[in-house]
């Protein structure tokens, strides 16, 4: 497949050279990213994403008791996940009710970071995983499933791999990385994916609009690249954080004693 | 939280999934199935007399009953010139022991918008052809599926079961209604003369499931219980994918290349089924 | 009350004969109807009726164990009912939110089937009872608990009768047997009853509109009339299906074995 | 799910329940009336300023207070020409033990709807005369009944105090309204002058128990838990039937001719004594 | 303080001489009121309050045992209050469905009325408080938790001391005693409270509006008048029952047996 | 319900709880702030891009960001010259262990409650210059609040995010609405300029927690689980107060004048810390 990418890429990158998107980046440029982990003081783990326009915090508490005691699972941890889209996240108010559509996106999320955490470590517990989108400019739910896995990290959680997401779509006939919030409207299509970067597999796949075979490989290898890249990010937050994490402790412990 | 049945079927269900793996690792499947072959078909249009469209699909033992009706609204602000289509979709409490009256779960949630999804994202309706007065006055129309009995592979009939309805059904015609509108009871269309639904494509979706890292099609809801993973891929008749959900699992790059191939496949073998089954002419 | 009756019906039946229905129907003449029984292969039991443009399928799950524990009955099982109008079942959708009306006849449903289940036998556990409705033309209450009786006899749930519903009304001036929709809504009065035909009990019995005490036993005593002929067909229903049942049985076995 | 009152309640109706049936075996009730006696009518109305009718109902000891409020309102399309009237109610936690807060429960939901079809179908209220302008604009009436202590019998209660507050009620002159609407301030019709309710029927709902197979009127809390079955009639003035719900048990046929029978004597007693309390002019 | 608020009185009272308040009622008074105890005869104990317009009606059910048991509270009982208005007690029409207003109200009650009971002799139980608005005319809030007071004291609960509530406000630049349904609308200020009256500690205390701290203290004063007034009323209420109260239960006794 | 945390966080706070007593009661504070200061302060505001007014703000660990959005609305009858505002905020379920998702608890219905009081009762915004046609056409104006972080105190950090985010928010111009209402998009103002939002007050709410019959400003979340009482007393810009609400346990009469001295003071104090970080110029 490789190879194939390979050949396949360079002939685009041609197309792509002309092609300027709508805020000026070139097909298969990220916006601006930054991740942050170990955000918030009460949260076991916890870590807040900007890309672009988008800035979401996740937050992670447990493993810890779960109630009520019939719903326990004897084998693993149930993995609680919210997807939450705060008021002022949208032009538009939104209700701080989840809508159908943070429901669903919680629940592929949730199945995307299941087969990342070891959950067989710790039966009969529950562990929650909190996202909350402050503000929204599209792929807010890539962008969600990397902070979150971040916080998992952040908390201690044990996990086979990281996940990390990237969307790629189609824009005017264009395959282009990193989806806008403009691009998402008027583009014809949106393919979010989150993959486990060590073990090459992709646990979040979802596509909207119309894409032939030829340009869903295209999009999906540019996915992809967006998510190797993001990937860094992620490791480059966790490992400043490891670094500062025995002072931090240290303080908390001056602290509060 | 899903319900307990006491007396047999977890059991029963338990050791069905011992035996799935067990013939899958074999290379068969415990219906006689190929790993590639749909169960038998059968739909049934017209069954209900209330809605303007409707089809009672049987894949298997699993059932669904599509109904499609129209309401006068208001469209969108943001699309002034077209209809609203909604797709809902419930698991009823009939279909298996593990349904559940009361509000949709997220599985139903799920089910309803890959559903949604495959119909609106093909644009199999021409929803320009449901106005009325621009920025005023739309046609509004409601595709509702339910599963009667779920043995599996839920997406996939309800969408046959929601194209079958539109291809046999009929919606009020706009026209009159636009010169009629002064004249029509409030919010009662059924004087109003009917013609065709505006369809324009014929979107096919198809489930695959991962077992002992083989790709099974159609998968039953022993196999789905024993599936390490699940997706969704939607075609147009243009052979354009449409929809995607990976509704469980993971899959390997690789993985996802073959199943869209297998998809593909399976959705021209479908869509030219419904054909056959619906009476209407191929390509 | 047979005498009356009789006497009362021969006047009665010399109008009647005059009084042709929206339908066409004469005043005592069901529409017709057809009841099938294990019709889905996952309920424990099942059955659907067709009356009219009536359609309703019941599914029954049970006995099983009752969760919540508290909750538990210590001294005979639980029996829950829900009659569900599905959202194309009426002319203008309906939401799949249980109304009001929904809610009231599942419980009117609940207290007719519950005259007739052996709940005695099975302490601490529950039966569910699922009647939804695919398409509704009046009438749909009595068909329901038709249908739901035959699905627990489908189940092999021990019952002291099976319960068999039908409706009587008035419409202009003439009482009738099998109430459409139509006539339910034009109509003077409808009068849905269900009754243990054996045991001679009425164990479903409303009534909206206005009748005077002569034409209610005139519309009552055409109601049980109408559960008699109906109740032929639940034992024609359950009959076919004891005898195929052997063999569907072997058949399943083959088949997933 | 109930409430389990640790206290002594429980084991109290448990003694209780066993003195019935021994009581009714001998012909008896525990409270000294004979089989077909109602318990003391207390009947106040006017209670609730604020509403346009309103009446405080004791029953013995059951207590219930229904209050009548009008809006203005849009009428439902198929019926133009006619005002809205919704009766709703609810058995406050308050009222007993088993009573809860929260949605109301099937038995309150029946309650409600019982109570509204025995006044709608005995058309009571004359809706024609609700009318502002017809298909567009209609008084919209509101009966709230609660019922704050539970002493059994609350549908027969409330429907005497649904009637009294309707006979004795007030409501906005729709002729007034219809001749100042330009100028009435939005949804508040405080300033608009008060007409009669404009009733033309007076409808009874009678409740009767079986219990060791004797039919007793007006049953207590106690009496309903030891029921064998429980049938509610709704008489109008004119003695035809206008409501029946068979709420709990079943009945032999012959037994529901003998029901009928009882409900009307005892609508007509009924019905005298509410004309009394009221004092209201007799047939 | 008492020194102060005796100068600041007589200084305002000449001022209050002059204004006569929209239902003719002088700065400094109540409305007329009455408290009956023991009015339900399911409760365990029971109140109603009459102040000018308002009309509540208050219940108690318990000590009890608690469901569900993993909400069990090991060192004391807790427990649950519900301020609720009925449909009719407002000039427009109320949903039954407790609004964010109701939910408040009953949550700053619970907290007065947990500052009296003793639940440190009931662990594990529950006592419910109900309080029922009949009709509303401004103050409710207090006038419900005075209600609520005197029906716990009915039901046999022991309590540190009584809770008795009473609101004073600004209207038209005079603070005024017991702020009517009107003033609170027009008004400037509304000032409620709610006090242990031997104790001297308050247990409710909320304000809307603008005070200055010279207004505040004035305002603040007058309610405490005004709820030692109440007090009083709740007493009378209480001994007039208790002397009843042996009668009462015979009474029971011999129609019951 | 609370959510247990099996971890370790409950032992820590029972711990803390134990240790917070015993500083109280040697007259320190377990931070070292003395009993009448408060910590840290920092806001930084247009942190929502999409959002008219926005404001992120952190007192010690607690986190709290607002942000304010407009939409087009129609008056309440009874103030047909007044825009509207709506005050609405969550604990979300990142902030601790204890919080939960879901419907609002009735503590963050009344913490909302009370910052809704604090700006509306101060009339902090002058409602009066949010019509566009009194009586038709308002602005209506969402006010949303969200801890992200609970270490106490969020009343008080809630309305230092609201009148920050006001303080430096803007709004679509009426003006500009009201003389192309026509053209606008529906429910669309994107494209209306902006005006900064008309404030006319500065309330400053002041939460104060009674230890050991000690009282200490600015509680910690672990403060708050020892507080015998706690009150918050909003102040306006004149020194007046605007509201008053005791959250928690009783004040003796006395306490009371005690807590609203404390809090004027520290009303004045805090509203000069966010003048200076928002660089305001003073009084």
């Amino acid at each position: 497949m490789s190879s194939k990418k390979g050949k396949k890429k360079s002939s685009d990158e041609e197309k792509k050279e002309e092609f300027i998107r709508i805020d000026g980046r070139k097909p298969d440029e990220m916006r601006p990213y930054k991740i942050r982990a170990h955000i918030l003081r009460n949260a076991d783990g916890s870590a807040e994403i900007r890309l672009g326009g988008n800035w979401i915090i996740a937050a992670v508490y447990g493993p810890k008791e779960h109630f009520p005691k019939f719903e326990i699972s004897q084998d693993k941890a149930i993995l609680n996940c919210r997807y939450h889209m705060t008021p002022y996240s949208t032009t538009e108010r939104k209700s701080p009710k989840p809508s159908r559509r943070e429901i669903e996106l919680s629940k592929v999320i949730k199945n995307a970071l299941e087969q990342a955490v070891v959950l067989e470590e710790f039966p009969e517990m529950s562990i929650d995983v909190y996202m909350e989108v402050a503000q929204a400019e599209g792929s807010t739910r890539v962008a969600s499933v990397t902070a979150a896995a971040v916080a998992l990290a952040d908390a201690g959680i044990p996990m086979r791999d990281l996940v990390v997401g990237c969307s790629a779509g189609k824009v005017n006939g264009h395959i282009i990385l990193d989806v806008g919030e403009e691009e998402d409207k008027e583009g014809e299509a949106d393919l979010p994916i989150a993959i486990m970067p060590n073990l090459r597999k992709v646990v979040l796949l979802q596509m909207d609009g119309k894409l032939t075979h030829e340009e869903f490989k295209e999009a999906f290898d540019l996915a992809l690249k967006g998510a190797m890249e993001l990937y860094e990010e992620q490791v480059r937050a966790l490992t400043s954080i490891l670094k500062d994490m025995e002072v931090i402790e240290e303080g908390v412990k001056d602290e509060k004693e | 939280m899903k319900k307990n049945n006491f007396k047999k079927k977890t059991l029963k269900e338990i050791l069905m999934a011992n035996n799935i793996l067990k013939f899958i690792k074999e290379n068969r499947r415990l219906d006689g199935r190929g790993f590639l072959d749909y169960r038998d078909l059968r739909i049934e249009t017209g069954v209900i007399k209330k809605a303007y469209g409707s089809a009672r699909v049987e894949l298997g033992d699993t059932i669904v009953i599509v109904g499609v009706q129209f309401e006068l609204g208001t469209p969108f602000p943001d699309s002034p010139d077209k209809g609203i289509l909604l797709t809902e979709g419930e698991v009823l409490p009939t279909a298996s022991f593990s349904a559940e009256a009361g509000p949709p779960s997220e599985e139903e949630i799920e089910i309803s918008r890959v559903v949604d999804r495959s119909i609106r994202e093909s644009e199999m309706v021409d929803l320009s052809k449901l106005v009325i007065k621009p920025g005023e006055s739309v046609l509004k129309m409601f595709i509702d599926f339910n599963i009667f009995n779920d043995d599996g592979n839920i997406i996939d009939a309800a969408v046959i079961g929601v194209v079958s309805a539109l291809l046999t059904g009929e919606m009020p015609d706009p026209e009159y209604v636009k010169e009629h509108l002064e004249e029509l009871p409030p919010n009662n269309l059924t004087s109003v003369p009917r013609i065709p639904i505006p369809t324009q494509d014929f979107p096919i979706a198809n489930t695959i499931a991962l077992i002992d890292n083989k790709f099974i099609v159609d998968p039953t809801f022993a196999e789905e219980m024993v599936s390490e993973a699940r997706i969704t891929i939607t075609h147009t008749v243009n052979n354009e994918i449409c929809a995607i959900q990976l509704i469980q699992g993971g899959l390997g790059y690789e993985q996802v290349f073959e199943v869209l191939n297998i998809s593909l496949d399976k959705s021209i073998e479908i869509r030219n089924r419904i054909r056959e089954l619906l009476g209407l002419g191929g390509d």
